[in-house]
């Protein structure tokens, strides 16, 4: 099995016509994810040509894709100027599910927009995320596939190429994974380390769970909490920004500590505290993984 | 991003909320000038990114122009925290009956703006909320409803027992939170709010931080940065594109991805180097981007080694690479550069690099401790 | 309160939505005059309350300035509906390639204000509703968010597949619910909303009603109110806190309560009679509104019997029947008053009119009875 | 038993020293309402002595009166200017119940104070109501107690005086009422028919119902269907306004008749269609009622 998204996932890309929508468009198709329409507001009619040749319709609205694609997911790669509009859009229209890649959306603008997104009761992925993938399955977003393989192990991260890195880790070491889970790196964001841990707690095929913390925040240090109350299969967790000085935003808009708070050394400690093997380094993830599988 | 005390008190100022006159002084004759015409007893204040001002003696009373110039003179030029001083903002003195603290940040945990308020007001919050939480009101602002008049009075009276100060308070509360939405801030803190003896209320200092990401759509805060408040380097990979932290390290560091950037830090510790930089160079590279961050990394004296860490997903490898040999074709790149390349576009970028020289690594370890090795034998 | 077209044309134009230029007269050499200025062919549309105006001859294309005024002369006076036109607006003739509807309402099913757009405008949209419910979409603005950018397109797009055409629709959406909002609408049309052969879209009809309840906080809206556009009587009514309505019957009908006060009416129709109004004296009624309530029915020849129907509750009886003795005193009243009064301080009230040589009903249809047999033997 | 309001209730009087509050704050002591606290802003630290020489203590705010004086529902007598604004801070300070009073707030107001309440899970009776009454355990807003008796019937409606004429009728014919609820006349209100009806349906000691309707709107025709499907004790219908013109506002900013929708005819109807006895006028209420309890 898979979290949020598998074979019956039926995507809209908005910003389909844009350099990076089009691009992922391409790789998402190629891995096999079910692309059923694209959004560019002004370029309705026109079509997409994938490789291999599949034509995905445009269209100016999510409404139209969803009303006559059935799209039942969204994906989004437009500007950051528009992109807290992209989101409502889709989940107005009554996708399930959205991953906001874009980065770079104010904050404030988010605030409201994951309110809507609530109150609409629509998971939302991000923003600033990498996506997700479900080797095998699907992809939604931006995570090579060819770096992923099926398996019993779920990840979940707040960083893009640090989780490329710990799946590479984990597929050069044969194990493979159930679904791989960006979750972004801005200060808002629809979906927190609980909402995939809950998602992962509940997939019978999850047999262990790495999780790709950073400084700023206090989101691992409650999800560990978590995971010590709810979860009985092994976790194991990394936190990047051991050496970053405080007050200073490290590229993600939520990668900064305030004051003495959101260091990588106390969420370290909290991990452990609660029963999380803490891996010191990238490559590290793996040996904790596969003991944990019983390797 | 953080502005200048100055300019967090213009921004409130906009936004109705009572301020007491000032001007800034680059020079201490300009100081000893609007000392003069302020009259009265005036406050220098040393106009920097950094707490703590008054303890380093960056704020200073003064009874005449001629003693705000002396300070101005004093002022300028010092060095808080390892910021230099450039400006001085001058301001009056005043009369203090209480003081208490307003502030409000975006709350990861909640999802939306927070109130702190707490009528310990002058210190440190920080301080307040561990010793004496009690003396701390927390209020979560809905961001599909704004501040409604009864929490903006429920924060005012938390801070006033007297109805009319509550009111008092309760709009500037309400002042405050429209600052903070219309200019797009991370935090916004008046520290502290001061009732005078005639029971008016002032903002006595003004701490604000902006939302990076907003500045697009704010072209007037967006003049509020303060180059000489920040290394040029970081001034340069801004202007490029790139997100950049300087460090003091010798290791260069030169990756895709703000969490393997921090990651790739965090291994050159491990191996027991010292990274001299933090350096994302986002997700859609292309070449020029590189030869920036090259010419950035490079201008650093400290550097000794450079490491290159790319995994490629929206990033494409064979970018990288061109980047890569472009900038040694245009700029004379001292210290020695090492590789690691893997993901999209890979067998380009190596094929690039092998004919321009280069060798590259697929192991983030491997490239991380030849790094360390190469800085520390240089 | 229902506003004249001129009147909601001028909201809008205030709001941006583009509205022809157009001017109102009253006589009809203004008329004249103003289709002079404008030029070209102008339409002479009668300002009244009522719909149907194009159908009662109340709207008229004109050549020249001459031909409006003529046409003036014959609309100004007219009778629409049982509304004399006191004003005509003058305005430029559009040429039109299509029509399409966009009003707005406070829906009560849904809590929230309601698009209701269609792309077959100029005819009326209940017509459309029942005829071809599919050229109807509707879109509740949720008051948390107000209408967010997509939802303005999606409305904007159902009335022209042409994006262009859809954008500048979705501008007029959010143009008209700014509108909407800011001055309190409880309706607000633009029916038709045209396109001109030259792809500009204009708003060329116009009607708006105004809460009543919000006109104290919108003192210009308010003077909006056309006091020749109501009976004399119920001018009076408002301006003495009552709500009043004129009918035709002759039973005049005092009652606290609207409820109350309908049902009063449809029993006065239960027992053969024809209730002459509806007037409610409200909740905190004092002697003088009881007073301003008797001269205003006393002044309609039509009454015959005066009807009191009173449950006191915040309401208190002797208020009220010390208003009908000092009221008779005051004026002169003509018609037979019939009494019903119980409830809060009834025995005080019954005391009182006792004294002054009135008796009272306890029971409704009691009273009711009574009045409808007193008109009709008047 | 009764619904809403019962001996449990702990009522805040928000403008408790105005003169309709004032006022009714005495009548609803009288009534043996157990009135716990008065909120005036500006007048905080004062009490309010009610007849029989309670005290009340007045706050500045309806969040002192929850948090000192446990109040659980408040009743609302302040101006209609700041009303909207009561309604939300009622809601925001934790009670469980309001009745608005006031008539006369901006319908648009409404519109963003019933979604603030809706979010806050808190019952929201009126605006523009009567409030309610329990006959023997409390009153709440301004029912005039003497004319109400304990007894086996449910009474709700749109209107104020209307109510206590019907209420009259059946006390004078010796029926009894577990609960009387005035809904309100506005177009937006926090109760409806069918809120009022389906709680009267749960509550077993309800045996029959009067629903007192009048022109405007569907909520009558929408309670007719609700009442077919999901009651089976007797309802006895009531609607005002069969002689009203149509598109005049006949004082309560809801009772309009817009175009052809929501005449009393309508009305009356869809009840008969519906099962509703249809009473002709107030006095026809009661034998319905009276056959329908059995007597």
């Amino acid at each position: 099995m898979s979290i949020f998204i598998d074979d019956s996932t039926r995507l809209v890309v908005q910003g389909i016509t844009g350099r990076d929508g089009s691009f992922h468009t391409h790789q998402m198709v190629a891995y096999g994810t079910n692309v059923v329409a694209g959004v560019t507001p002004g370029k309705g009619g026109q079509s997409f040509e994938a490789e291999g040749g599949k034509r995905i319709p445009i269209f100016n609205t999510v409404e139209e894709a969803v009303r006559k694609e059935g799209a039942n997911a969204s994906v989004i790669y437009v500007p950051p100027a528009f992109a807290a509009g992209a989101i409502v859009e889709a989940a107005d229209a009554g996708v399930a599910f959205i991953a906001a890649i874009t980065e770079g959306i104010p904050v404030q603008d988010m605030t409201r927009t994951y309110a809507f997104v609530k109150d609409a009761g629509v998971r939302l992925l991000g923003p600033n995320c990498p996506g997700l993938i479900s080797p095998g399955k699907a992809k939604v977003g931006i995570i090579p596939g060819q770096i992923t393989m099926p398996g019993p192990v779920g990840v979940v991260s707040r960083s893009g190429t640090l989780t490329y890195e710990a799946v590479f880790q984990l597929t050069r070491a044969g194990i493979g994974q159930t679904t791989c889970v960006g979750i972004g790196g801005d200060p808002i964001i629809g979906t927190n380390f609980i909402d995939v841990l809950s998602a992962f707690g509940d997939d019978p095929e999850t047999e262990a769970i790495v999780m790709i913390g950073e400084i700023g925040g206090t989101d691992e240090q409650e999800a560990a909490a978590w995971v010590r109350e709810n979860l009985d299969i092994p976790v194991v967790g990394f936190i990047a920004g051991q050496t970053a000085p405080p007050g200073r935003r490290m590229g993600h808009a939520g990668a900064i500590i305030s004051g003495s708070a959101g260091t990588a050394e106390e969420k370290m400690k909290v991990f452990e505290a609660n029963g999380i093997a803490v891996a010191r380094r990238p490559a590290d993830i793996r040996s904790p993984i596969a003991e944990g599988l019983g390797g | 991003m953080d502005i200048h005390e100055y300019q967090a008190k213009e921004l409130f100022r906009n936004a109705g909320i009572p301020v007491p006159p000032g001007e800034v002084a680059t020079t201490p004759e300009e100081a000893g000038e609007i000392a003069g015409r302020l009259g009265g007893t005036v406050v220098v204040k040393a106009q920097v990114h950094a707490g703590g001002r008054g303890k380093a003696g960056g704020v200073k009373l003064a009874a005449s122009a001629a003693e705000a110039q002396e300070h101005a003179s004093r002022i300028l030029g010092m060095e808080i925290k390892g910021l230099t001083v450039e400006k001085v903002l001058v301001t009056p003195a005043e009369d203090i009956a209480s003081e208490a603290y307003v502030g409000i940040v975006i709350d990861r945990a909640t999802q939306a703006a927070l109130f702190m308020v707490s009528p310990e007001g002058g210190i440190d919050i920080e301080e307040v909320a561990s010793t004496n939480p009690d003396a701390i009101r927390k209020l979560r602002v809905d961001p599909r409803y704004g501040l409604l008049p009864h929490q903006a009075y429920l924060l005012g009276s938390f801070l006033y027992p007297d109805v009319k100060l509550a009111r008092q308070a309760a709009k500037v509360m309400e002042q405050l939170y429209d600052a903070f939405t219309t200019n797009h801030c991370s935090m916004a803190e008046i520290n502290p709010l001061i009732v005078t003896p005639e029971g008016e209320l002032k903002a006595i200092d003004a701490k604000v931080s902006i939302d990076d990401s907003a500045l697009f759509q704010l072209p007037e805060v967006a003049t509020f940065r303060d180059l000489e408040a920040e290394p040029e380097s970081e001034t340069q990979a801004r202007e490029a594109g790139l997100s950049f932290v300087k460090l003091d390290g010798n290791v260069g560091c030169c990756v895709n991805g703000a969490g393997l950037a921090m990651a790739t830090m965090d291994l050159v510790k491990y191996y027991g180097g010292d990274p001299a930089n933090f350096l994302d160079i986002g997700g859609s590279s292309n070449p020029d981007k590189v030869v920036s961050a090259l010419k950035i990394i490079t201008d650093d004296p400290n550097v000794k080694a450079i490491l290159f860490n790319i995994f490629g997903g929206i990033t494409r490898c064979d970018d990288v690479a061109n980047g890569i040999v472009e900038a040694t074709k245009r700029i004379d790149i001292r210290p020695p550069i090492v590789i690691r390349l893997t993901g999209t576009n890979e067998e380009e970028a190596l094929e690039i690099l092998k004919e321009a020289g280069f060798s590259a690594y697929t192991s983030m370890d491997e490239v991380v401790e030849k790094a360390v090795e190469l800085a520390a034998s240089a």
